[in-house]
């Protein structure tokens, strides 16, 4: 199948959706479930649009693509499943933010990557206009359009010194036409920017908090699980296969080194479940995007998969629960789970492997993180990395001490029986995988390998 | 010498977004910085006595063009643009209706 | 000749900007804005930009301003 | 002081870029650029497979029939970013109508319009809109195209608002159209994929370059464009003039 279907059959989907606003919602099921089943199905490859081949657009299906798609569909699928009731008025928003995901996954063109990021951009927009504070989503908005506009142009500096937006080709002319790196820092440094607005890094991301504070169940779960799983895996392909930082990677390091750390500070010192979540996702992404610049591709992907997965439970289940309880203090949340032994279960497999204990799937992440980091002498990353855990280990572990163990009476909230059920499935695949993680690591060999091979052949077919 | 105009525009821009603190101050300085942008980009592409880039008449592709590709560019960056400062306006829109004020300090605190 | 022009459109782009972003009033912003639009589309058709300028002159220059005017006249009954 | 610490991060920041620019040995200088180095000379060339050729005007058999480099570009080579173009549009048009609510009446204007405007407007209303449609229809000749175009007929039907007070569009129709236009746009590019295995490609006789009968899909594609973008700015108007009732 053609891949480019993942991205139409969305779009044409939105488009009709408009016409009778009944068909809404069921046409984003219907997209939904086809995409699903396109990305199992689709082949890899280099498919060209228009048939330019490497003179036109280009949409790269490669095992790291196919991966990013399986998690990105299968996670918005269930996110709009089990969030039914919040879909209603958003299902032609969601149409549109389905297609841009898949296009941000899919493209290998360094300008329709900008397109799609803005598409994905303005429904997130959309998105977290439903809580009720204009002006948070206003900041972001202007942020936002800000970093994409620096992306722009930088993108557009590389534009004028290697005549080409083909991500397969940028890497080969710049080795070509022997342009010296320090050229090149600056269109880096400002696509670096832009895109680090999107993915949360630190000087850029004052958006979040604002928007995310108040979220429901759907729109964290989106904007902090889907998008920033998409946004981490694009940024990661530009990281590996068209960046040369070179004389700017110092830079970036510190930049990224100061987001894990603030955001554990900050989740540490937060008195609510919401922002204790927010800010771990912060120092999260700061992590994922600092292995990308390593040039770990296998495990930022896993911590990616496992990121998703935990943090689709973790939002999906304090949504719930502040819409049941009207409240988001922890004092006052105390010892909920005493009454919701199930979802309680799954909150705190999901937690524990992301803090990284054994037998979970964080700890396998943790643990091929720090040895890769280690067969690369990287000792002060590693020792970054060890002390960022410490911190997350004891804000998570008395977090759920404090909504076990109840003193007085206890607050009480319910969930419907498809959440309990998916969110038990994802906790029992974290502690599956914790323990037989061979089929995974077998599927990630080759990421790194097909990445390169597409700069190799330069594009072509 | 456009060049350099464009980029102090950049600039401008983003002075303006780091200073005000009135809403539709803001969308206008987004709006500078755009402009900025459409002209910088516009001038990659010039080519000192380069022809603008359409078949007339008896002239074939062998004259010099400028580089047609940046004006394909800042058409699609300039209807995105027009999106993101129509979405910002009626964010506005509804920041007044919210609050009565354009100015963010007398908004309180959220 | 198109030195010169470049050269007076440069600074007056630079002058406009600065207006549009620094002025006072909204109403005055909006019209700097608007003729700074305007001026850029002249920098386009400098630099052998036609389907550029033409589209920046019917957008950028008619239609964002008149959404700026929407947004304020709106605002202003509300006022009152 | 912010105001001058503002200015002196901005000032660096500019001053940095340009410097930076200056020292960039593979930066072209303005009025430099080598087009001959960049994809875009296979674009003027109208040849992305083969060696380069001639392309005469009023000539046939051309990669693509447009004798405007640029709409080849935005609607044939680059046809997909249009699409994503078309798509931000759509989604803020549908962005501005979801934050304005559904109760809302127009905004009066504070002036009662006169004889002059309203017969004056009236006249007007026909000429934009033609001058819209015809530069939609030969964007792949003239400059200009759908963006224009589109934009055009929208701000001919906001001239009708301004003359008429109690004109309200129809804003039903225009989603229709709006939506109609945007499938329509989607499943040509579908088509592609079952006429010739690519998404999006030109599936048509490319013509003579300079006829307006040419350039295969490209003059279909740009007058559904300026439909599209048409309806959705409509659309955006009539959202702005509206208010909430309260």
């Amino acid at each position: 199948m053609n891949p480019v279907l993942l991205i139409a059959i969305p779009l044409l989907f939105a488009f009709l959706s408009i016409m009778n606003k009944k068909f809404a919602r069921p046409l984003l099921l219907v997209a939904l479930l086809l995409d699903v089943y396109l990305v199992f199905t689709i082949s890899k490859g280099l498919y060209s649009i228009g048939g330019f081949s490497q003179y036109g657009i280009n949409l790269l299906v490669d095992q790291y693509s196919l991966i990013g798609l399986m998690v990105v569909n299968v996670v918005f699928f269930l996110t709009v499943v089990t969030n039914c009731k919040e879909v209603k008025r958003l299902s032609t928003v969601l149409l549109v933010a389905l297609a841009g995901v898949n296009g941000l996954l899919l493209t290998n063109d360094l300008f329709n990557l900008f397109v799609f990021l803005e598409i994905v951009g303005i429904s997130a927009y959309l998105i977290t206009s439903g809580n009720k504070r204009p002006l948070a989503t206003f900041n972001y908005l202007v942020q936002g359009t800000v970093g994409s506009g620096l992306y722009l142009l930088g993108l557009i500096l590389l534009y004028s010194m290697t005549g080409t937006l083909n991500m397969a080709l940028i890497l080969p002319t710049i080795v070509d036409k022997a342009i010296p790196l320090s050229n090149l820092a600056l269109p880096f440094m400002l696509m670096f920017i832009g895109l680090g607005v999107e993915a949360k890094l630190l000087p850029f991301n004052s958006w979040v908090k604002g928007v995310l504070q108040n979220a429901n169940a759907l729109t964290s779960v989106l904007i902090a699980g889907v998008f920033a799983t998409t946004i981490a895996l694009t940024f990661g392909r530009l990281l590996s296969t068209v960046f040369v930082l070179g004389s700017i990677s110092n830079i970036v390091l510190v930049i990224l080194a100061v987001t894990m750390l603030a955001g554990e500070v900050a989740a540490f010192a937060s008195k609510r479940i919401r922002e204790v979540l927010l800010f771990s996702a912060i120092a999260q992404s700061g992590l994922i995007i600092l292995l990308f610049a390593n040039g770990l591709v296998i495990p930022a992907i896993m911590l990616i998969i496992a990121n998703i997965v935990s943090k689709y439970i973790l939002f999906t289940i304090t949504g719930k629960m502040v819409d049941g309880t009207k409240t988001d203090e922890i004092e006052s949340l105390q010892g909920v789970f005493s009454k919701n032994k199930l979802v309680g279960f799954a909150f705190t497999v999901a937690s524990l492997s992301v803090i990284g204990l054994p037998l979970f799937f964080g700890f396998i992440v943790k643990l091929n993180i720090l040895t890769s980091l280690f067969s690369q002498y990287q000792l002060f990353l590693s020792a970054l990395i060890l002390v960022v855990s410490l911190i997350e280990g004891t804000y998570f572990v008395k977090l759920l001490i404090k909504l076990w163990y109840s003193v007085g009476e206890v607050k009480t909230f319910k969930v419907d029986a498809l959440v309990k059920v998916v969110t038990l499935i994802f906790a029992l695949g974290l502690i599956v995988f914790g323990v037989y993680t061979k089929p995974l690591t077998d599927s990630l060999m080759t990421v790194p390998e097909e990445m390169m091979e597409a700069i190799a052949e330069r594009g072509n077919f | 010498m456009i060049q350099y105009a464009s980029i102090i525009l950049i600039m401008l821009g983003l002075y303006g977004l780091l200073t005000n603190r009135n809403v539709i101050k803001i969308i206008i300085s987004l709006n500078v910085f755009e402009i900025g942008l459409n002209l910088f980009i516009i001038s990659v592409g010039y080519v000192d006595g380069g022809l603008a880039p359409i078949l007339t008449g008896n002239s074939t592709s062998v004259l010099s063009f400028v580089d047609p590709l940046p004006h394909a560019l800042v058409l699609t960056s300039i209807v995105i643009g027009v999106g993101t400062t129509a979405l910002g306006l009626a964010f506005a829109k509804k920041i007044y209706a919210k609050y009565g004020t354009y100015e963010i300090d007398e908004m309180g605190v959220e | 000749m198109i030195n010169i022009l470049s050269i007076v459109i440069s600074v007056l782009l630079v002058i406009l900007a600065f207006l549009a972003v620094s002025s006072k009033t909204l109403s005055k912003s909006i019209v700097y804005l608007s003729a700074l639009s305007m001026l850029s589309v002249l920098g386009f058709v400098v630099m052998k930009a036609p389907d550029v300028a033409v589209t920046e002159a019917v957008i950028g220059s008619g239609l964002v301003t008149a959404l700026f005017v929407f947004t304020l006249l709106s605002s202003r009954k509300v006022v009152k | 002081m912010k105001k001058v610490l503002s200015l002196l991060v901005v000032l660096a920041l500019g001053f940095g870029i340009i410097n930076s620019l200056n020292q960039n040995s593979s930066f072209p200088k303005f009025g430099e650029a080598d087009v001959s180095d960049r994809v875009s000379d296979r674009y003027i060339n109208k040849n992305v497979t083969e060696e380069n050729e001639e392309v005469i005007f009023g000539e046939d058999g051309y990669e693509t029939g447009s004798s405007n480099f640029v709409t080849s570009i935005v609607a044939n080579y680059r046809s997909f970013d249009t699409l994503g173009e078309v798509t931000v549009l759509f989604i803020s048009a549908f962005g501005v109508a979801l934050l304005f609510s559904k109760d809302s009446k127009r905004v009066s204007l504070n002036f009662k319009p006169n004889f002059m405007l309203r017969v004056g407007s009236r006249a007007l209303f026909g000429l934009i809109i033609m001058t819209g449609i015809y530069i939609s229809v030969h964007g792949h000749l003239t400059p200009g195209g759908g963006f224009p175009g589109g934009t055009m007929i929208a701000s001919s039907i906001l001239l009708l608002y301004l003359s008429n007070d109690s004109f309200r569009t129809k804003i039903k129709g225009f989603k229709l159209l709006e939506g109609f236009m945007g499938s329509l746009y989607v499943l040509i590019g579908v088509a592609g994929i079952y006429v010739t295995g690519y998404f999006l490609e030109n599936f048509l006789d490319t013509g003579v370059v300079g006829d307006l009968f040419s350039a295969g899909i490209i003059p279909i594609v740009y007058v559904i464009i300026g439909l599209k973008v048409g309806s959705e700015i409509a659309s955006i108007i009539d959202n702005f003039l509206t208010e909430e009732v309260s």
